[in-house]
């Protein structure tokens, strides 16, 4: 592994945005077929690296070298065409929501001057299915990409990116939004490329994938190397050079706060020792079930009891053929809905919302039948939804005057905050203020762009904004996308602090998540949901 | 509709079919131009196909091949632009379908050419003007080219200045921006407070008068300007009566007798009568003392007044009903 | 127009705005107030030079009269801002005020209607249109450009039947052959010529009035929030809680019911209805408007840069004619202000990025 | 543009279903079938209704004649089209079209040049704008629509500086006094007039080929895929590699060509330098490109839907003035049926969420 010979060699990068050191003096280097993992905080500077070697960025100073080659990319295409393929962190930019999902597969292909210039559709399908296959995308391709889940989207992306077999490949984020068995083909075409000799730069939060397949961690801390860790990955050292404190994980239990770092990092651990050699899929929750879940349902469920304080669905259906779904949440309790993506979490999150209609059965709030039929209404008495991928459901683009943090903050509740209609700057602000510290959010002031924030920390904006005010309801949708651990960690406490009073769902295709935030965990997959214990017993 | 009892053929059974092909139809003057040939048309059982006009040649072209297709007895031609239109005009002539032109030079020999007379309207008008303003005064010259008529009066005007050194012409401005009017009083008022000394304002185009007017009351120097301006409808004889109007000439034919004209030419054709090549229509000077003298407030009492004016009997013959406009 | 929704947008470096707490170079502070001021310093530099030319051009008179010529269409243009504010694009502003002319006229000459029936019947009229684009548009999801284009069509060719495709005044013949005998009350008149204390023309205040309303609104009302939110990003705006179909009716009921306010001006200023599809009012707004984008360097519709832009191509037209440009030179003068002026907005403003 | 018109791209979330779940029932099939269809039909109606109403209307003359008269403007629609389809939007053809055509009548009139060197000078002229459009918008980053409308006014500017403000014929007065003494040779006119075996017009013919061309290359070719591709993210078409700008540049060029081309077929056509030639070529094209987006339910810009819109409307004023319509009932028809076929294909295909 180690005489493999160095494909890539970067040395002193660094990179200001205005008075924001993004990147300062970092090396990196990456060998033939090997996976090198980049962690860091949210805002630590790990897209800033991927852009810059990417040819989007140019570094302010330092120098690069591919196979020995100087190597000062001029472009996205330049990079592609001298072998290094990038698959951004965000999805948005990885595809033409206009275009079919094989004129996207073959993006590139009819990007580049040497290809045919002329194609029948059959052709181009047939050439489309080629590339799909590697990645285990099947089924009808001229579907608008526009239809697809957030991961085929990605799947398609890392697809495209293999096409053009190329001597480094760099994944930003490529699991934040997969399931388990899709982190899986994922982890497999790595592998392949691995064997192929191919460097592989990954960026990830999840110390589980990390584990998987990384060769060698390198830690980036405010923009500056902080440690380099080989495998077996010391997940405890990677994560203290990473947030620069002892990490302590809270127990998952609601009410107490206590700080014990032994139990569930340990927990997590042996999540993640299985996760190594085995699937993550089975084996991880197998040990799950075993350590933890049998005391989490014991905890609370919620009965039936009249005048419970809480969410209770009766014979909720989502679809006319789709089985009825009983279950309870109550006050003060985080309960995780937890299952592959594409298993409907979503769907039942908006139903719950009440933006899609419920083909039969009855909701209660606080013993009160529960029937919102817009936003708007389920705002109005207390019920929040903080939707998926943040830039579709919940940011606006920067065209947008008042795209900063606190407008993103105060939008919502405008009409409540500002009856006759002026919009008083003051009040905004000081809320946002208050949010920013109590989500400890990386930036300047309340007047920042969210644009120019991290992804963690645009995340944790979109998340604040339903905590500043008191929600009878929160729904989250994978609330930890794209969040390094630290930053999760902070999240579970703001959630857990302010629980007390209300009922949290917490929507999330990762177990680790779930477990990690929840009381109770409620496994849902195709429309049908049951306790985890239950759903481990089957398997 | 029904025939006329001893008209020639076709005429004395009726439903003749005749296209009406214009170049432009908005426009206070082409829409009386319509209704004259209309009320015309009626008046001998003809079944009139009005083709409208977008101020687009290429357009006139189409619609006379299809008058063409649908096999009509004779065309009339209402303005356009001759290179457009000859050889089609040609083709029509070939299938045996008459043609007449009203205010377009098809240079055709086959093809009649009913006129008025822009170059006698201009001159009226500025044999007006010398009358009224001596020798000597700096005018103002509202002109847009590229449309027939103002082409034709602005070589009038052209010669005019020639011919009369003592006239200055200290500014020019023109727009057909909709609205007319309201974008040539916006020039116009510009106009005056940067030439303070002008006398004359020649407006060959009553919208453009009105434009020029309506400035004029804006700034306020209604009292020392004259406006002079071709072509009259009942707005703009009221535009005239005000007290204190500038707006104090104007030379027109009556749009409607131009129109009924045309069709008689074109019925004449149709029956195998020759109404004459060079059919004219005399202009005639309306002056605002005539229409206060007279207290006219509209066209109908105009043309009561002025016998030129009511009716034309060019192309007229007995046997042709009277379109009463 | 364009919008782009991602997270470490690479293009993010072309959105990101100033930030309040930035340490910037002085060079960097230049070209941002040249960003900001670029037109507004044109735009002076302009009236400079036609009043070296022209001294007459900086009398009272003058100004005011350049705004009075460019009140509708100023008018026009911030009915279009709204808008494209969210997200959509009214073509049909020009007809609007062309049918509202010919409507108020109508109300006049042939019902013998009060000045206010008149002004009530155009308002109506622009209200009613605005929601019929409305419905069009969020109902029957027909795209904005496609649904107002449409709604053109319809209004120019309705604004033509009444009187069988004639201008309404005093004296003309109606299709049904009678003669039309109704007057413009001065009352009606006064509203387009009238000069407060014999100096400001009312329809300058009219547009002063509705500019500080919609900039109001748009800017400082959560109203105006919703507007852009909805069309930066409208699913967010919906899951916000945003009634955002009804603020996409709203705007365009609001830019309707302006552009109608427009053509009651248009009657009361010629004193008859001109027909006319009002193609010129539409370009010349939509101009403004676009104009506006630049005017602040805010590069987003706003309504106070598009009532700039119309008053420049105001200035403009009304300089050259005192210095007795041919009308052929003026609109190619006005192109090559445009185009220039943008080219350098827009260029300043843009940052190095691949 | 591209936010109001491909909206979906926004609601995606809340529509997403997992890959290939698309169970079909016979009744969707007939909704889909209408969607795609909706627009043919009612054309095929219409024709029905027309041919009943006056059997001429059917005939192989008349029908041509239609596609003549709509050739102009399909060529229009199909330029404005391809822009659409970069995310741009091309607001100047109209006044290229124009400009060609004075610049065709120049080279024949002034210069004595042959038909061959009117028609390169169109060309040079359409390509040198398109040319000029793209490098505003993607060098100085000038909205698409801002750049395009700038030369707009640019251009009807310019085409009348040569001849001041005149329309140019054999004998029309130059501004220096010059007596110009030039023809159109037959061979340019024959361009514009004559008949392919006496049957069918050049002009149709022209359009046909310039259909063919632009089909074959928007659907078929990679080059096509690369412009939707940046119309649809250009982000991400930048990431795979594409030269976004270029193609950008391309699109404009292209449009600009067509545009040109039609400007010559005006001048053949009319045989002189029209100053008032093509004024409502721009609304009149882009409606039809807009209905492009109808016409087979594809709700993107295309080539071919922008020519049937064209012939859509031709048809409909053909028959209209065949029925003895007064025009001005035609232009309300005209946008009664736009409105109605659009209403009907949008909200048909559309999809329940709230
Ligand atoms: N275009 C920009 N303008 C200004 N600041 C920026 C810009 N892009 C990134 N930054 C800043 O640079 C720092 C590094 O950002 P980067 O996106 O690399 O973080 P990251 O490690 O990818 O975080 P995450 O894991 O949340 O994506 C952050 O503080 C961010 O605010
Ligand atoms: N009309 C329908 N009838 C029955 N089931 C359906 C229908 N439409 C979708 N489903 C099912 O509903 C589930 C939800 O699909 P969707 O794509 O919305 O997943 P999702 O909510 O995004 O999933 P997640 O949020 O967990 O990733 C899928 O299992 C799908 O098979
Ligand atoms: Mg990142
Ligand atoms: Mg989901």
């Amino acid at each position: 592994m180690s005489d493999a010979p160095v494909v890539l060699d970067a040395r002193g990068l660094s990179k200001r945005f205005g008075p924001t050191v993004a990147l300062a003096d970092f090396n990196l280097s990456i060998r033939a077929g090997e996976v090198v993992a980049l962690m860091g905080a949210n805002g630590a500077g790990k897209s800033t690296v991927v852009k810059i070697l990417s040819g989007v960025l140019a570094p302010d100073s330092g120098s690069i070298a591919l196979r020995g080659h100087p190597y000062a990319p001029a472009s996205t295409k330049h990079a592609k065409t001298l072998g290094v393929a990038t698959m951004h962190q965000s999805v948005a930019d990885a595809g033409v929501p206009t275009l079919s999902i094989a004129e996207n597969l073959l993006l590139e292909r009819t990007s580049s001057a040497r290809t045919r210039w002329f194609a029948t559709p059959s052709s181009r399908l047939r050439d489309a299915r080629g590339i799909a296959a590697r990645v285990g995308v099947t089924g009808d391709l001229r579907a608008p990409l526009s239809e697809q889940s957030v991961a085929t989207k990605q799947l398609i992306t890392l697809a495209r990116a293999l096409d053009n077999d190329p001597a480094v490949l760099m994944l930003d984020e490529p699991t934040a939004s997969l399931s388990a068995a899709e982190a899986q083909t994922l982890f497999e075409a790595i592998d392949a490329l691995r064997a192929r000799g191919v460097g592989i730069l990954l960026v990830s939060h999840r110390m589980g994938d990390l584990r998987r397949i990384a060769d060698r961690a390198v830690v980036l801390r405010d923009g500056r190397h902080a440690g380099d860790f080989p495998a077996p990955l010391d997940c405890d050292a990677a994560l203290q050079a990473m947030i620069g404190r002892a990490l302590t994980l809270r127990r998952a239990e609601s009410g107490k706060l206590a700080s014990a770092v032994d139990e569930s990092a340990t927990a997590e651990l042996a999540i993640n020792e299985s996760a190594i050699n085995e699937p993550v899929h089975s084996t991880s929750t197998h040990d799950t079930a075993a350590t933890i879940a049998p005391v989490r349902d014991g905890a609370t469920h919620a009965g039936d009891t009249a005048r419970h304080r809480g969410f209770e669905a009766r014979g909720l259906k989502l679809f006319d053929d789709a089985p009825p779904l009983d279950f309870a949440a109550s006050r003060g309790e985080i309960v995780a809905i937890a299952g592959p993506i594409g298993g409907g979490k979503s769907r039942l999150a908006r139903t719950l919302f009440g933006i899609e209609p419920i083909a039969s059965g009855s909701m209660t709030l606080d013993g009160a039948p529960w029937q919102p039929h817009s936003a708007a209404q389920a705002i109005a008495s207390g019920v929040f939804m903080l939707g998926e991928d943040r830039w579709q459901t919940s940011l606006f683009p920067d065209s947008v005057p008042f795209a900063s943090i606190e407008g993103t903050l105060s939008f919502p509740f405008l009409s409540r905050w500002f009856r006759r209609g002026r919009v008083a700057r003051r009040h905004e602000r000081r809320v946002a203020r208050d949010a920013i510290r109590r989500m400890t959010v990386r930036c300047k002031g309340p007047s920042d762009r969210v644009v120019n924030l991290s992804g963690g920390n645009q995340q944790k904006v979109a998340l604040a904004r339903w905590h500043v005010e008191p929600a009878r309801m929160l729904l989250l949708d994978e609330p930890f996308q794209g969040v390094d651990v630290g930053a999760r960690a902070e999240i579970v406490d703001i959630l857990r602090a302010n629980a007390a009073d209300r009922v949290t769902l917490v929507f999330v295709s990762d177990l680790e998540e779930a477990l990690e935030v929840a009381d109770r965990v409620l496994h849902f997959d195709r429309l049908r949901i049951e306790t985890l214990t239950d759903f481990l017993a089957e398997h | 509709a029904g025939g006329i009892a001893n008209a020639p053929a076709p005429f004395d059974h009726g439903g003749v079919k005749i296209a009406l092909v214009n170049y432009l139809s908005t426009g206070d003057f082409f829409q009386a131009y319509e209704a004259g040939a209309q009320k015309q048309a009626k008046a001998l059982g003809i079944d009139l196909r009005i083709y409208e006009g977008r101020q687009d040649a290429s357009q006139q072209r189409d619609q006379i091949q299809q008058a063409i297709d649908l096999g009509v007895a004779a065309i009339v031609v209402n303005h356009g632009l001759p290179e457009s239109l000859k050889d089609v005009v040609q083709q029509a002539l070939d299938k045996g379908i008459k043609v007449v032109a009203f205010d377009v030079d098809l240079a055709n020999p086959k093809v009649p050419q009913v006129e008025q007379s822009d170059h006698d309207l201009a001159s009226l008008l500025l044999d007006q003007a010398v009358k009224d303003n001596g020798e000597t005064f700096s005018a103002a010259y509202v002109y847009v080219p590229g449309f027939a008529p103002l082409d034709r009066r602005d070589q009038v005007w052209q010669s005019f200045k020639q011919a009369h050194p003592g006239v200055k012409e200290v500014a020019r401005f023109g727009t057909v921006d909709n609205q007319i009017a309201q974008s040539v009083a916006n020039e116009a008022s510009a106009a005056y407070r940067a030439h303070p000394d002008v006398r004359v304002v020649f407006a060959p185009y009553d919208e453009f008068a009105r434009g020029a007017k309506l400035a004029a009351d804006e700034v306020g120097n209604a009292s020392k300007l004259r406006i002079y301006s071709a072509d009259i409808s009942t707005a703009d004889i009221e535009a005239i009566r005000t007290p204190g109007s500038p707006w104090v000439a104007t030379a027109a034919t009556n749009p409607a007798v131009v129109g009924a004209v045309s069709v008689r030419a074109a019925a004449l054709l149709v029956a195998g009568q020759d109404p004459g090549h060079h059919i004219e229509i005399k202009p005639t000077l309306i002056t605002r003392d005539d229409l206060v003298k007279n207290d006219i407030h509209t066209v109908s009492e105009l043309g009561a007044k002025f016998q030129a004016f009511r009716k034309s009997d060019a192309a007229q013959v007995a046997w042709i009903p009277d379109a009463n406009l | 127009m364009k919008t782009t929704l991602h997270e470490d947008a690479v293009s993010a470096p072309l959105l990101s705005a100033p930030l309040a707490t930035r340490v910037v170079s002085p060079r960097t502070r230049l070209r941002e107030a040249l960003e900001r001021g670029g037109i507004v310093l044109l735009l002076i530099v302009l009236c400079a030079v036609f009043t070296w030319c022209e001294p007459v051009f900086l009398g009272v008179d003058n100004l005011f009269n350049i705004l009075q010529s460019a009140a509708i269409v100023a008018l026009l243009a911030v009915g279009v801002s709204i808008t494209l504010a969210v997200g959509g694009f009214d073509l049909s502003i020009g007809s609007i005020a062309a049918t509202a002319q010919m409507a108020a006229s109508y109300v006049l000459v042939v019902w013998h209607g009060s000045a206010f029936d008149a002004f009530a019947a155009c308002l109506a009229l622009g209200v009613a249109t605005g929601l019929f684009n409305g419905v069009l548009i969020t109902r029957f999801r027909v795209p904005d450009q496609l649904a107002t284009l449409g709604t053109l069509f319809l209004l120019a060719g309705l604004q033509l039947i009444p009187t069988g495709g004639r201008s309404l005044a005093t004296g003309s013949i109606l299709p049904d052959g009678t003669e039309t005998t109704g007057t413009f009350p001065d009352a009606f008149l006064a509203f387009g010529r009238a000069r407060w204390l014999g100096v400001v023309p009312v329809p300058v205040i009219v547009l002063a009035a509705i500019t500080l309303v919609a900039v109001l609104v748009m800017e400082f009302s959560r109203w105006g929030r919703v507007l852009y939110a909805t069309g930066g990003n409208e699913t967010a705006a919906r899951l916000a809680g945003a009634p955002t179909a009804r603020y996409r009716i709203g705007a365009y009921v609001a830019s309707g019911a302006i552009a109608s306010v427009g053509g009651a001006l248009i009657a009361a200023r010629v004193g008859r209805g001109d027909v006319g599809a009002g193609h010129s009012l539409l370009l010349d707004a939509v101009a403004a408007a676009l104009i506006g984008y630049a005017v602040w360097g805010l590069k987003r519709p706003n309504v106070l840069g598009a009532v700039t832009g119309a008053v420049f191509v105001g200035v403009l037209l009304n300089g050259l004619t005192m210095l007795n440009a041919p009308y052929y030179m003026q609109d190619f003068i006005k192109g090559a202000l445009l185009v220039g002026a943008l080219a350098f907005t827009f260029s300043i403003g843009r940052k190095t990025t691949r």
